[in-house]
């Protein structure tokens, strides 16, 4: 039994424990001691500065030795999935449970659904071969779909429509591993990685169109998007937040095992991509950029807080592999930092946006407003969060996106810095239109007696959000384990410090930059208060409009169509040039997904089960 | 029939304590925050009458107010000066005093023209109000049908004077005296009438409060308004409240 | 052209009964009308003589016949004249009908006219308060409605008395008339 | 009544707002207000909202000697009060049947064309206010200020004049009155161009004001418009010329008109029609010394001066439309009824409700300022 | 240390004095007086010395805090003759988002005072915010490109090196167009003034601001006169060699801007976009075309 051994069969209990006792009350708690328990497990395994630890499980089907090991990467991820977990686990283990159960959910369902997340996840980032690795991803998408199912309603129909992308993409990475079964005979990562290098371009390109596009489908990348905010929006709270915070990455682990560790930049490099300018690293940066800036932009038009935060998932995604395909020291950290650093960020947006949804029962952009006066500790994480998701100075996503920037600016890459810049305003625009719509402006009369959220929801949220502030100040910690990370992948590891980046040619010291920010807040609170008369605040119906009396009955709100003025300009674009490609899917998809609906009416879901058992056996005895 | 400068007082009104100032910079630097405060005029924007054609000359090229430091303001709340330009009619009057009320102190009112005075040409008009300090204290009247430019820059000048000598201090009145001027208000108004500014929780809050700040009309206020407190942040938690 | 339609506008006029026509000058036509005949006129008007230009409604207050008088005015770009059509309603109850679908500016004046005067207009498309939105009184153009005692009930006035008037005043000059005698002084200040 | 209401207990849920322009609101023309209700930044609908400037004229009116009256026919137009008096003049002179002297009529032609420079000047400046741009507006209305100076050399007045008497003017032109005005004209001559480079040419401006509130010529005359704004719809049409009062016959002058309707097409047409004012206004310079006589017919004791019954409804063209009084009198020494007929009455409420709808909140103070509306006409 | 102090100082001082030019121009071309010397500082003095002033809540005041302290911070970014800061820690990609703290604090600000006016105001500076910062991070990435560096110290020694020949707008004269031009909209000067325009929403974000808010933003107008000055003066004029050089620099480009605000009206939002978006933005991309090959 080695410590990873002991680390799933932990995760395992939870599972186990929920599904016996998720209905009772203590459940959510148990639930949050068992992923500390995780925590503290993954923490012992040492796998992020050490040696990979192996399992002691291997399963060898046919001649394929199946095996699980956790490197730096996988404990990297692995950190970031119990930890979300745990978050999700708390903020859903008090008083969220409870109206959960009095609307006729089931917690226990919701419980069991997170710990199978988790489980298969930390199966996944385990996998020792490409078919441990097929299987996880399996494993993956199911328990996701479980957790996205759940609530039923139109998040059960986006379920769906989960299931078909992720049948679709499953069926091309197992398409993909049949091909490299056929050219290398082994499916051991140590093998292929011996033999790809024997592959021909062509071969390659179509290695990267099938796995490549399969693990692009969980992550959400350009054109397989899709699906994906639907789905992680309608989700119940804290499933929602954990699948925004985590479960889209695991397509980016997949992708850097696939991009990074198998075919190495380098390769990617050299592919030039036929009858263009581009190499085909060039294409997948393309890919990430555009993956950035038009989920971002689609983002601005949504006047649902969850498909707003949802969308922005998608367009987050976009920076990580941006940064990964930079490529350099500090592109490469970045990318990975920022799969943590907007994972903390999204699990505390989502877990403010589901805590304002609990006290309103609303999350539509329009019907809110003013929240701030009632709900104040629930506007400091959400603007915390919105901070770091914007990448403004001082919080988590700044560093993370400085050094994605950095490295664009370092490696000459202009157009690739703008579109990164493009995509941090438009988000900058739909995060303020977030904050604003929900927390500022007028509130409206009916939520006059609306109260904070409760402390079991808010513990959870400013636990984050204090976490989105330390990192930003100290990034230091955890850059070292994305050190340690770009080392076991064979990058070139990051010159990291306590405050942020050392460079000679311009670096970044967030210590000082967080300390005279500070400072001069401090003068403005100076200046403001202390040579500053005294103030009286004032009910908002004493306010200036034009001279005239404002009256209660009358909404003096502005907040649907909130970038009116631009929307004159790129309003047209979203219908010409984004949106043709959305109708070109959605017909397809809207088709299949018909399709596949009547066959999982008809002939009950296990039937996927045995159609992808078929189908791997197929394989193996291929 | 009321005198002109002089407010009607219910009884006798002790001479208000100057009260204890709130601001540091203004308790050392007292002179040259008011020599500030005179150089430096924000106008509201409000072309209440007649009178207002004239303010767009004594503001442009011509005479130029800027040069005293005087410059329009769009909104009350940044504002100093308003001025009332000409007639008010009943319904200018009630947003004239919104406004007013919406104004930061120190705040001053100037009448120009004679309409604000007493009337003016219309006086026999059911429209049109009066006597302006019924309803506000007024610094300054600038009499004229209407007054040129040259008058109004004049006015304006007096009125810098006497805020530099730190005479010009009548929105205090308004806190002070409160109840007669709501009195006139609801005499015009009906009784119902309610602004949203709460002038005596602010009288309350900058210890502005008076011995005539209360009586029978805020009493009568207090019957009919819906009370409209600020909209405090409240850290309102269940379960620590429960706890306690 | 201009010829034609001005021998249009003559046998409209001899055509119509029961209206009586009176040229003033070359561009001014008085047309007096009874009420049930006017909007049939001004349709005429607009449809056939080209008076497509409503330029006022007017409402006069004649008390002491207990009638209001509307006078409309209108004219034509074509003929370069303009025809004031005058006719008189009851004053109680004030109730007559709306010209909006011949002439749409009507909606202006017949609402300003419901304000001032009470008169209602049956098919104006707004009768709702415009000016005196925040009016309680009843509709001041009203010949009983006497301002100046609704002014001295609601409105004080300044006393001005300043010392260098005094003197003048000690010495035989100044203002000799005083207010009372004054011929449009208010009448009431003692009775109030 | 109440203007607000504090008691309510729920708000619609809707995606649209309200905005109010005014009364207090730098994009309004004087005080007035403008009630607007958005969705982003589209106007869905707009009602207008008068009565702050509203001091009972008529009524104020009838309770005053014929001749007291003329003190306060000016203050119902501010911008332009010069064509109140004179129409006003005009309705009287006529109940009484009076020749009104040439020499008066002349003046009086020369003191209303002046004010018609001096509002054209005084609403550019206010429509390149609303877009943001300040410096036509320091200029224009230092000029308007040199016209002014000479009506007070005319008149003793700046802005009121009350120069108009029935039955003539109060006083003839002082010596050398006529050189200074020439000068000026000379002067404002010399100056338009500048204009022309800073605003008319500005192709900023041009690309702001290009479409905005656009009417089609149907539109206008079945909502009732006249003066520049009608013009520029493309009807050439003219008060002075087509229904001529004072010795506009005589005179010789064009009507500027644009097709387009909108507030560019309106904003050329003053632009024009200040060349046609100063064009006139040399006319009246240069036929004046030769036309000698009174300035103003005999006239009862004007303490007593009974007019005789009858109404009468005179139209004049100001700088912002047609411009009409109706007066009535039942022989007394009060007029019994008057009513004054302002061509804001129309563009201030009707046409800028229904151009406003669709519009753009940007776009809403131009199109107000660009119909040249004044709210004290309406209110009275 | 002493720096961190004085480097603000300076930086509202001579805020002050552009403050007063923006105002003397514009009295000029409009042939007036204009406000006397004094005139910023003394409505700074008399907005902070208001008696009563209005808040509409915590996030009000805190987001004028905000507004200040985060130019407070920017401009010890930004290296003054003999003076480096924290140009060393921070760099040119820090200092250009360290500049959007203010414009965050203030849109916070603005949003709790519940005035559609303010929020439309809002929408409307971030959507100018929007357009303009894609020219100025392609200027910013040419400038980091030309010089290998982002640290603004070595941007500076490397255009020192060689007197003008060596300075950005010599090497690199179509950036140092479109920057001129970005800055013109970072400033919200006309014809890109579409977030104030009282006209239309009533001066927008600062409809609610009275008293100490508003003096909050006066002094916020100063430091951001003073920062875009400076920051054109660092990328293209080479930097200070000394104080006198300095002042004349960065007056002489503020004057730019200002002297074009009193000519041209307003755009709409949508063609801001457009232009922006449309000219400097591919003059820059142009730059960098030729910087790299």
């Amino acid at each position: 039994m080695t410590s990873l051994d002991h680390l799933v069969l932990v995760s395992a209990l939870t599972l186990a424990l929920m599904l016996l006792f998720g209905r009772m009350r203590i459940a959510g708690r148990l639930a949050v001691v068992l992923y500390a328990v995780q925590f503290l497990l993954l923490m012992q395994t040492g796998a992020l500065l050490g040696e990979p630890v192996a399992s002691s499980l291997t399963l060898s089907v046919l001649d394929l030795q199946m095996h699980w090991r956790y490197d730096a990467l996988s404990w990297f991820f692995a950190m970031i999935t119990i930890g979300a977990g745990f978050f999700c686990a708390w903020y859903a283990a008090g008083v969220w449970q409870e109206r959960y159960r009095e609307e006729g959910h089931s917690p226990r369902l919701f419980h069991v659904a997170l710990a199978a997340n988790v489980l298969t996840m930390l199966i996944l980032l385990g996998s020792g071969d490409l078919l441990s690795l097929f299987i996880g991803w399996e494993l993956v998408s199911w328990a996701s779909f479980l957790l996205m199912a759940v609530g039923g309603g139109p998040a059960g129909r986006a379920a769906l429509r989960y299931l078909v992308y992720a049948f679709s993409g499953g069926m091309a990475i197992l398409a993909g591993l049949m091909l490299i079964y056929t050219q290398t005979g082994s499916l051991d990562y140590a093998r292929v990685l011996s033999l790809l290098g024997e592959l021909s371009d062509g071969q390659v390109w179509l290695l990267l169109l099938l796995i490549g596009g399969g693990f692009a489908v969980k992550m959400g990348l350009l054109p397989f998007h899709l699906w994906q905010a639907a789905a992680y929006a309608e989700t119940p709270g804290p499933g929602s937040s954990f699948l925004g915070a985590i479960s889209a990455r695991m397509g980016l682990y997949a992708l850097i095992m696939l991009l990074v560790a198998m075919l190495g930049i380098g390769r990617l490099t050299a592919m030039e991509v036929p009858f263009t300018f581009l190499s085909a690293r060039d294409l997948i940066a393309w890919i990430a950029a555009l993956t950035v800036i038009i989920p971002t932009y689609i983002a601005l038009q949504q006047h649902d807080a969850r498909y707003l935060l949802a969308w922005h998932g998608i367009g987050q995604g976009g920076y990580m592999l941006l940064g990964l395909m930079v490529g350099n020291a500090v592109g490469s950290a970045g990318g990975l930092f920022h799969v943590f650093t907007y994972g903390i960020t999204q699990a505390a947006l989502l877990m403010a946006v589901f805590a304002v949804v609990h006290r309103t029962g609303t999350a539509d952009l329009n019907k809110l407003g003013g929240l701030v006066a009632r709900m104040p500790l629930t506007f400091l994480v959400l603007l915390f969060g919105i901070i770091s998701l914007a990448g403004l100075p001082p919080m988590a996503g700044f560093v993370s996106k400085w050094m994605v920037y950095r490295s664009l600016v370092a490696e000459g890459m202009p157009l690739l810095f703008v579109a990164a810049v493009v995509g941090t305003l438009g988000t900058i625009l739909s995060v303020y239109k977030l904050i604003h719509n929900i927390f500022l402006g007028q509130l409206r009369i009916e939520h006059e007696q609306v109260r904070e959220a409760p402390l079991s929801m808010l513990l959870p949220m400013l636990g984050l959000s204090t976490l989105i502030f330390l990192v930003g100040v100290t990034p230091g910690p955890a850059l070292s384990w994305v050190a340690a990370v770009q080392a076991s992948l064979g990058l070139p590891p990051v010159p990291y410090t306590l405050g942020g980046i050392e460079d000679p040619r311009g670096g970044l010291d967030m210590l000082w930059l967080v300390g005279i920010l500070m400072a001069g807040f401090g003068v403005g609170a100076l200046i403001f208060f202390g040579l500053g008369g005294r103030s009286k605040r004032v009910h908002q119906l004493d306010n200036y409009a034009g001279g005239h009396f404002l009256t209660a009955d009358v909404r003096y709100q502005y907040s649907d169509n909130f970038y009116a003025g631009l929307m004159h300009l790129i309003g047209p674009w979203y219908r010409g040039a984004f949106l043709w490609l959305e109708k070109a899917l959605t017909a397809t998809v809207a088709f299949l997904s018909a399709v596949m609906n009547g066959f999982y009416r008809y002939a009950q879901p296990a039937l996927f089960v045995l159609a992808t058992a078929v189908a791997l056996l197929a394989l193996t005895t291929a | 029939m009321t005198e002109l400068i002089k407010t009607p007082r219910t009884g006798e009104t002790l001479p208000v304590k100057a009260g204890k100032r709130t601001n540091p910079l203004a308790n050392v630097f007292d002179e040259l925050v008011r020599f500030a405060q005179s150089r430096s005029l924000f106008m509201l924007h409000y072309c209440t009458g007649c009178g207002a054609i004239e303010l767009p000359p004594s503001m442009t090229s011509r005479f130029d107010m800027e040069r005293l430091g005087i410059q329009p303001m769009v909104s009350p709340r940044q504002a100093d000066i308003l001025l009332v330009t000409g007639y008010v009619s009943v319904k200018t009057l009630k947003r004239i005093i919104l406004t007013y009320e919406q104004m930061g102190s120190p705040k001053y009112v100037i009448g120009i023209c004679s309409c604000t005075v007493n009337g003016g040409m219309y006086w026999q008009s059911y429209a049109t109000a009066k006597k302006l300090n019924d309803y506000m204290p007024v610094d300054i009247y600038i009499a004229g049908c209407m007054p040129r430019p040259e008058a109004v820059i004049a006015g304006l000048r007096e009125l810098m004077e006497n805020i530099r000598q730190g005479k010009a201090d009548s929105w205090k009145d308004y806190y002070r005296h409160y109840d007669h001027y709501l009195g006139h208000q609801q005499r015009l108004f009906g009784e119902t009438w309610q602004t949203p500014t709460d002038v005596i929780a602010e009288a309350r809050h900058y210890g502005l409060f008076g011995p005539d700040t209360l009586g029978t009309h805020t009493a009568l206020l207090e019957q009919h308004q819906r009370p409209l407190e600020a909209l405090e942040m409240k850290v309102d938690i269940p379960e620590l409240m429960a706890r306690r | 052209m201009t010829k034609d339609l001005s021998t249009w506008l003559d046998t409209l006029l001899d055509e119509l009964q029961g209206i009586e026509v009176r040229r003033k000058s070359s561009r001014r036509i008085r047309v007096d009308v009874q009420p049930d005949a006017l909007p049939a006129l001004l349709e005429l008007l607009r449809g056939r003589a080209s008076y497509v230009h409503l330029s006022a409604i007017s409402c006069v207050d004649w008390i002491e016949e207990n009638e209001f008088e509307l006078v409309y005015h209108v004219w034509s770009y074509e003929i370069g004249s303009l025809v004031s059509a005058h006719t008189r309603i009851a004053r109680d109850p004030g109730v007559y009908i709306s010209v909006y679908d011949i002439y749409t500016p009507a909606a202006f004046f017949e609402r300003d006219i419901h304000e001032m005067f009470g008169v209602f207009f049956e098919g104006s498309p707004d009768m709702s308060k415009f000016i005196l939105t925040e009016w309680d009184g009843p509709p001041p153009m009203r010949k009983d409605f006497d301002s100046e005692a609704w002014v001295n009930a609601h409105f004080d006035f300044q006393d001005y008395q300043p010392d260098w008037l005094k003197e003048i005043e000690a010495k035989g000059g100044g203002v000799a008339v005083r207010p009372d005698e004054q011929r449009f002084s208010r009448r009431d200040v003692d009775a109030s | 009544m109440r203007p607000e209401n504090y008691e309510a207990q729920r708000q619609p849920p809707s995606h649209e707002y309200e905005l109010n322009i005014g009364p207090n609101h730098p994009g309004i023309e004087g005080n007035y207000a403008f009630k607007l209700r958005l969705h982003g930044d589209r106007v869905l609908e707009g009602k207008a909202d008068a009565g702050y400037l509203h001091r009972g004229f008529e009524k104020l009116m009838e309770g005053r000697l014929w001749i007291q009256n003329l003190a306060i026919t000016p203050r119902i137009c501010v911008p332009d009060p010069v064509p109140m008096e004179v129409s006003y003049c005009l309705a009287v002179e006529e109940l009484c049947g009076l020749e009104i002297p040439e020499r008066a009529q002349w003046l009086r032609v020369l003191q209303l064309e002046l004010s018609r420079i001096a509002a054209h000047l005084f609403t550019f400046g206010g429509h390149a206010a609303t877009t943001g741009m300040y410096s036509p507006m320091f200029w224009g209305i230092a000029d308007r200020d040199l016209v002014l100076d000479l009506f007070e050399e005319l008149t003793g007045g700046r802005v009121y004049h009350i120069y108009n008497i029935p039955g003539g003017v109060r006083r003839d032109a002082p010596d050398g009155f006529l050189d200074r005005v020439r000068s000026t004209l000379d002067y404002l001559d010399s100056r338009l161009p500048d204009y022309d480079n800073l605003l008319f040419t500005n192709q900023v401006f041009v690309h702001r004001a290009k479409g905005v509130g656009t009417m089609s010529r149907e539109q206008a005359l079945e909502w009732g418009v006249t003066g520049p704004n009608l013009r520029a719809t493309g009807l050439e049409f003219d008060v002075r010329r087509d229904d001529p009062y004072l010795v506009y016959d005589d005179l010789d002058f064009d009507i500027p008109t644009e097709e387009a309707g909108d507030a560019w097409a309106r904003t050329l047409v003053r632009r024009k029609e200040l060349v046609q004012s100063i064009r006139i206004a040399r006319q009246v310079i240069a036929a004046l010394p030769s036309i000698a006589g009174p300035i103003r017919c005999p006239i009862p004791n004007p303490l007593a001066w009974n007019v005789p019954a009858g109404s009468v409804y005179t139209r004049v063209e100001s700088s912002k439309g047609e411009l009409a009084w109706y007066v009535v009198s039942n022989g007394g020494e009060r007029p019994y009824r008057t009513h004054v007929r302002g061509p804001s009455q129309m563009h201030a409420v009707q046409v800028l409700e229904k151009l406003s709808v669709g519009c753009r909140l940007e776009d809403v103070a131009q199109t107000m300022f660009s119909l040249d509306a004044c709210p004290p006409e309406v209110d009275r | 240390m002493i720096e961190l102090i004085l480097m603000p100082l300076a930086a509202f001082v001579i805020g002050l004095a552009m403050v007063l030019m923006m105002r003397r121009i514009g009295a000029r071309l409009q042939r007036r007086v204009g406000p006397p010397l004094l005139q910023p500082l003394w409505d700074i003095i008399k907005l902070h010395g208001k008696e009563t002033q209005t808040s509409h809540g915590l996030i009000h005041e805190l987001g004028i805090v905000m507004a200040i302290g985060g130019f407070v911070a920017a401009v010890t970014l930004m290296p003054l003759p003999g003076m480096n800061g924290l140009a060393e820690q921070g760099g040119l990609i820090a200092l250009v988002y360290m500049m959007m703290i203010p414009s965050l604090g203030l849109a916070l600000g603005v949003g709790q005072c519940a005035n559609p006016n303010g929020s439309i105001g809002i929408s409307r500076a971030l959507t100018a915010m929007l357009a303009y910062d894609i020219p100025m991070v392609i200027v910013v990435f040419g400038v980091a490109f030309f010089y290998g560096s982002t640290s603004l110290v070595q941007i500076i020694d490397a255009q020192q090196a060689g007197g003008f020949a060596t300075w950005g707008i010599a090497e690199m004269p179509l950036l140092a167009f479109a920057g001129l031009f970005a800055m013109q909209a970072m400033l919200g000067k006309q014809p890109f003034e579409i977030y104030v325009a009282p006209a239309e929403i009533a001066t927008g974000p600062m409809v609610e601001m009275g008293g100490k808010f508003l003096g909050g933003l006066f002094i916020m107008q100063c430091f951001q006169l003073y920062a875009a000055g400076a920051l054109y003066t660092l990328l293209f004029l080479g930097g200070g060699e000394n104080w006198l050089t300095f002042l004349i620099k960065v007056f002489a480009v503020v004057a730019i801007p200002m002297s074009i605000a009193f000519l041209f009206p307003r755009y709409r939002t949508e063609d801001v976009v457009r232009l922006v978006w449309k000219w400097p933005a591919m003059i820059g991309l142009l730059g960098i075309a030729f910087l790299m090959y």
